[in-house]
């Protein structure tokens, strides 16, 4: 090698320069990864709450207004944790730190589109019960807060990403919560022998909607080998929980179709009394 | 520079420290294993309830049985208590966990058997000669005890089957009101996905076939009378 | 089944008791998790601060007194945090939380055995380098704290669990910072053609002492098979660090090998100046 | 309730979307396609200064053949930036992220070749035609930069040995010291466990070899008389 | 300098092989692409199997509409086959096996609704626009086709269980009818592909569940009477 | 230069025995595959239990056909018993045990369908040829005839199903007592071997599904009364 | 009854089909083995050149030995290639393709090693008595002579090292400018294969090894003198 | 009720035999954990040869301290001979496999310790007071010896760094021609254990490192003298 003839830098100012500008890395990548840890120690508060969340939603033992007024409130205090990421995040592209808060966003989702079920479910036909899925577009609008340091007509509000992925695997597992239900309905629905009327059936008919929806969206997304594998994984998740529902419809079913077979049917009606329901 | 020696001394100490811990282990097991030969045998027992009356003894009587191998269960958690001792409790409890699980169902189904309720904690506990408190060393685990009592449901919805096959029409509509009260219970929780989360998942399936079975008897008046009571 | 004659409980007042005790158990794992939840928080923090410790102590173009204090006053910092945690788990038994802050401890002992090793290190000789091991006993001094709630004679001190699996694990890992300190000394000792008075061997010794003794105990551990597993893993990890050690001392004799068998002997004295080797 | 459909319709807008994306995303990679072109070009390049310097174009020559090629980059980054748009740059970054540490240590290398010392962040983006601003939407960034400088201390590596049986012994003097000084800087990071810590990990090695040429020409008395200077 | 050209001349020539052979399974890839977008549109039509009849369409209907799109799966085909050649078929086999699988299993499931009978390999190949034959080139492999046979009886499976919740109890009678010979004929066979084996597997598990729709239907007295004939 | 030629003939003695016991190896593997097809046509002729008595064989004849093929069973284990060899029985038994596990539970089924009750070890060994005793060489391990067992067990659920379809209510009620015995006596053991351990935990999954058989049978009235004895 | 004789009679000539099927591929392995055994027997011979010349053949001796067994070796790809057929080549590529590549690797050694110059893809097919155009059938992979050729440079790396030991300090230097051209060419190319592409990998690394050893020669003036040409 | 009691009488011998046969193997462990111990012992030891001479033991007294040693590892090996019994050695082999393959690894580095040469089979089985006969019962398997070869050729890369380290050139020298008389006999074994061949791949990056130090101390004329014979 010919060396170039040129002015070489001074060995002494060359060093120091050197230890100047990387001196100044080392501030951008500590800023950068200290940024990243507080959004995980929040991502993992939103994951417990919402967690929280969706256990307060099976409880149907209090009645269903209580039960939401609660639930709201939960809503809130983890709408909270989320608008602190955005403030945390305001200068920066949230994409890039999608990893240190996906799965509290999952989970929320997760517990919002569960919700959102619970709450249109009772208003709303199964033939119709597609209208019950939380939106992508709905997720997007509840995460936009108000801006602290808002500066005229920009920066007015904080958003945070919601890439297509994160929600289709948040909405993926509130079948695994359906499926729950749908059977503890189906319990419920053959011990009060009212078993025509089963919210099972609305259950089983929303799980086979998601499925059916994520089968095809999942199948579409171009995405690394280790996501598509989690999303097989999701899919044979789904699927067993549908067949769960499924066979927990059917049980509705054959025990409804018991009563006409037998000569008790009319000692049937004194027998079934409210009452006896609990 | 007493360290000095001290380090290759160190490392020697820590190899006989394992080859003791290695020797408590051991010894553990063995009392495990004693406990897990009276579990079998209390299975064996309690596998009579699922019988025609005529078949086998009374309920009472397996009760009975099954309370008296306690007596046996209890010597050998002392000696488990005295070989783990205070600080090792949480070193050495995946050991046991098991068995304990298992003699916490066995209890919790024999106080439903006898007197048709939750039996409690500290009951549980003192059957098998533990304390409930943590601090107490060798006690009784909240998850096993809960995880009991979900093993005890299992085995309800299977008795509640066999009830009808036997012919007694009244204790399934029992095991059915009970069991129900138990899931309102345990839906009080925040679980996390561990062991006890995953056996509470299959709660809801006893209970889907206990009311099956209710259903069943009621759709063919074979149930207690209304007036009756219970 | 026969059922026993006795007196069942009435329903109404069963269903209360249970809803009673039920709510107890819920507070007691709600207060368990959200304990741990904490103490995984505390942890995270320290893994950040131990790693961010252990690339200060590699930084050697500051005096070493310069560099001690600043990482007595990180390791300060560190141990707020642990004191944090044993604070938290004053009434627990803190063996119950270790996997909480498992990583953590790791990474503190890591660090703090590579600090002893340095501080050390000069007034040691090769042959008695293996005094320069963190032992567990000191690990364990390190983390007593005074009880701030201490009563009387008892209570005095919060001390944290430290688990011999631990400190092996963490003490496994000091290799490979002592592996890239050896080589860096490789370098320089060559560059200053100081061959024979190299680091690198003082290294190299003390990663082959490590290597030993953990080969030794880790084969001893009567552990689980996923720990199993991680102590082959590490060991594994260990000997190819020890190789790159003893490759590194190998250049370094070679390279002292190189100059008697050349003619350009005497020429070398005068080249070798020290102004040379900046 | 326009809902209603929405819901259904929701999903045929993600099946859109996703074939959006997709389209995106092939366009993309066509154009990544195009940058790795370009970077084996200068890679070929580049290989000249291994070679003695009769064989093949001088320093300087390749220096400016890299650069040359630099306008078709920048032309490349500058379509990618228009595919990518500002909101989009860390969904897709993963794919362009081998070309760019590549060109970034090109043009490291480059700068050192032509005047002997560290190319700063903002030149190298320059060249690329990006900005080294996160704000900006397509940029450089830092982790991409400080990887194209690790590539180049090893290139550092390989270039000294190869002067030397050039009968060069000037150059290695020179890379040594150069990256002693870039040891230091990195040196001052706090990294994580991640790609970057990795390659980072290997300048160890690289600076011992580059120690290993700069002493074989030491006790050989073939280097720079001291009074030369540099 | 002669020997040099000929290296660099040998090594275009590969590289523009390679870019050749990449851009053929690049058309290859948006081939299966659309294929597969076929697939999930049979998919979502065929799904409707399992809703309640009122909801949705007979089930004439739905194979009517399933079969209208293998005219586009066979110019699919057709174009495939024009690019992959007779000799590459297996060379390339991997990237549309996982499709063509499911079609067959597709064609299966609609021939079963249609008449009752299982498909023949013929039959689904010429559905599909393709040969038997190895030697014709793009062919049907028996693997395909047999793997597209279990992953019907999976189907059938739960069309049993969601045929009894829409109060139809003949049609499970006549799947179980079916599975039975299905399965005979498996037993038959020695399969060494791991994956059919354990598709193969899952089978056994599919029959079982059917059985059991059928046990529940007759121990109720639901099932067609005798003299209905079926 | 001695030395070297020791070392390669004693590489080469190592070779020539490396290959004696690959083709031993190949040998046992056709031996087992003839064995493996005489599973197959077993496995066919007993599937004929599940169906309606009037489609097939009737039981008895289906267990004499049976029978008849171990006559060429007990050809293929006497010529394995030679190939392997007294001492090497464990070196290569993962190589059949799969085969004889199934014979295993082929013959305790049958012997069920017979005489209703349990098969002892030596009589399956006797049919198989082979001998209970490890001093033999070639035998019949405890763990296949268990895991043949267990298998029967999983087998007689689906026969108790298939028999109240087939309107047969009396077989159900032997089966539930032979298997709770069957239950009662595995309770007994002590099992370490996990796939052993697996399987038994099947077992009672089949045990609560054949009681949920005779329960339908009972709660409707349908089994046989208790004074027609059995 | 018609129907069942249909199904059973189809997954009869299935049966047979994919038995015909496993004995191909059973002799195809059996031939594969016959090749596997040449390619040791040359790999011994080739390990010759590592030796001093004094003690083993000289490199014109080996290069004759090996081109020897080749006549072996043409006559097993001879069989192969009927057994396989040519629509199925790639079907069982896999199983040859190893030996393949190290045939290719050691007529690449040997074409250097006798003339210095880089093998050319015909010359090896020729050898092997293969064709190099797909459309024959059975024919030398371009991906496997390429695979060769990495092959081969990593085993001159490992002959540079010990010629300088065995006091040749030519060899070496002609090994470098070969490697450097032949690593220029790979360089040309887009590898998207990924086996290939990390052994290319290996290229870089061998590469520098080379050139290490040229160094070590140079720096110690060991080398021919420039005026004596090479 | 006779039957039953023949049912749990069976089991209770079953129970026994399983009993009797877990004490057998919890004793056979005990012994394996002996062996371990003595493993460690040797290994803590031998690793002395890569100390710097002054700081330990001479190459001598380290040889005689192993081979001290395995007095008692005999006495284990006879212990676990009577336990194990003639049939059923390769029922337990997988316990005491990776110990026995220490020792030998630990014997043939010995062997050439003190004589430079290669251990033979019979010498090491002898060593460990064990038969090389199948027949024999209880003996040296020869994958477990290959595998100690293997073990050894790595552990000997290792000394010839340290060995230079140490300012020894003339061992490493010897190291190198027994290896490369090793790898030749290898190379004969057509292997198809997948873990003695993963081990043998690893030989040959031994084989290459050897060979590396060699050369660095021929380039440097530090090896012996040719007329000082070795
Ligand atoms: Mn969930
Ligand atoms: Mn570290």
């Amino acid at each position: 090698m010919e060396p170039v003839q040129s002015q070489y830098p001074d060995s002494e100012s060359r060093k120091t320069d050197i230890l100047a500008v990387f001196a100044q890395f080392r501030d951008e990548l500590d800023i950068r990864y200290n940024l990243h840890e507080q959004v995980v120690k929040l991502g993992r508060d939103i994951t417990v709450e919402s967690k929280k969340l969706i256990f307060h939603l099976h409880r149907n033992n209090v009645t269903t207004d209580v039960l939401m007024l609660d639930a709201e409130k939960k809503k809130t205090s983890i709408l909270k944790k989320f608008h602190e990421i955005a403030k945390l995040l305001v200068l920066e592209d949230s994409l890039q730190f999608i990893r240190a808060y996906s799965p509290g966003l999952q989970e929320f989702i997760e517990a919002m589109s569960f919700m959102q079920f619970l709450k249109l479910e009772s208003q709303t036909a199964t033939s119709n019960i597609h209208t019950a899925v939380l939106t992508l577009k709905q997720v997007q609008n509840i995460l936009i807060f108000p801006n602290p340091a808002a500066t005229g007509d920009k920066n007015e509000h904080l958003t945070l990403a919601v890439p297509l992925v994160e929600y289709l695997l948040g909405l993926a597992d509130v079948t695994g919560e359906a499926m729950r239900m749908c059977i503890n309905c189906a319990a419920e629905s053959i011990g009060s022998s009212d078993l025509n009327n089963s919210r099972s059936y609305k259950l089983c008919a929303f799980v086979r909607i998601l499925y059916n929806a994520f089968q095809v969206c999942s199948t579409q997304i171009d995405s690394s080998a280790g996501r598509m594998k989690l999303f097989k994984e999701k899919l044979r998740t789904m699927h067993s929980s549908l067949i769960k529902c499924e066979d927990a419809c059917y049980t509705v079913k054959v025990r409804g179709q018991e009563i006409p077979n037998h000569l008790l049917k009319t000692e049937l009606l004194t027998v079934s009394s409210p009452s006896y329901t609990e | 520079m007493n360290e000095e020696v001290g380090v290759f001394g160190m490392f020697r100490d820590i190899e006989s420290f394992l080859k003791t811990e290695h020797d408590v282990k051991e010894k553990i097991r063995d009392n495990v294993n004693d406990l897990e030969q009276d579990a079998r045998r209390i299975s064996t027992i309690l596998q009579g309830i699922h019988q025609p009356c005529s078949a086998g003894s009374t309920t009472k009587q397996i009760c009975h049985q099954v309370k008296a191998i306690f007596d046996s269960v209890r010597v050998c958690y002392e000696k488990l208590s005295l070989l783990v001792g205070k600080q090792q409790y949480f070193k050495y409890c995946s050991l046991w966990q098991g068995v304990t699980t298992r003699f916490s169902f066995y209890l919790s189904l024999v106080e439903f058997l006898e007197f048709g309720k939750l039996v409690e904690r500290q009951k549980v506990a003192d059957l098998m000669g533990l304390s409930v408190e943590k601090s107490a060393g060798f006690h009784l685990e909240l998850d096993d005890y809960l995880c009991g009592l979900l093993l005890m449901a299992g085995e309800l919805s299977r008795l509640a089957v066999n009830c009808v096959t036997a012919g007694d029409f009244k204790t399934p509509i029992k095991i059915s009101k009970f069991v129900y009260d138990l899931e309102a219970g345990f839906r009080l929780l925040n679980l996390k996905n561990d062991f006890l989360r995953k056996k509470y998942d299959g709660l809801k399936y006893d209970s889907k076939k206990i009311e099956q079975v209710v259903y069943d008897i009621k759709i063919r008046g074979l149930g207690p009378k209304i007036d009756e009571g219970e």
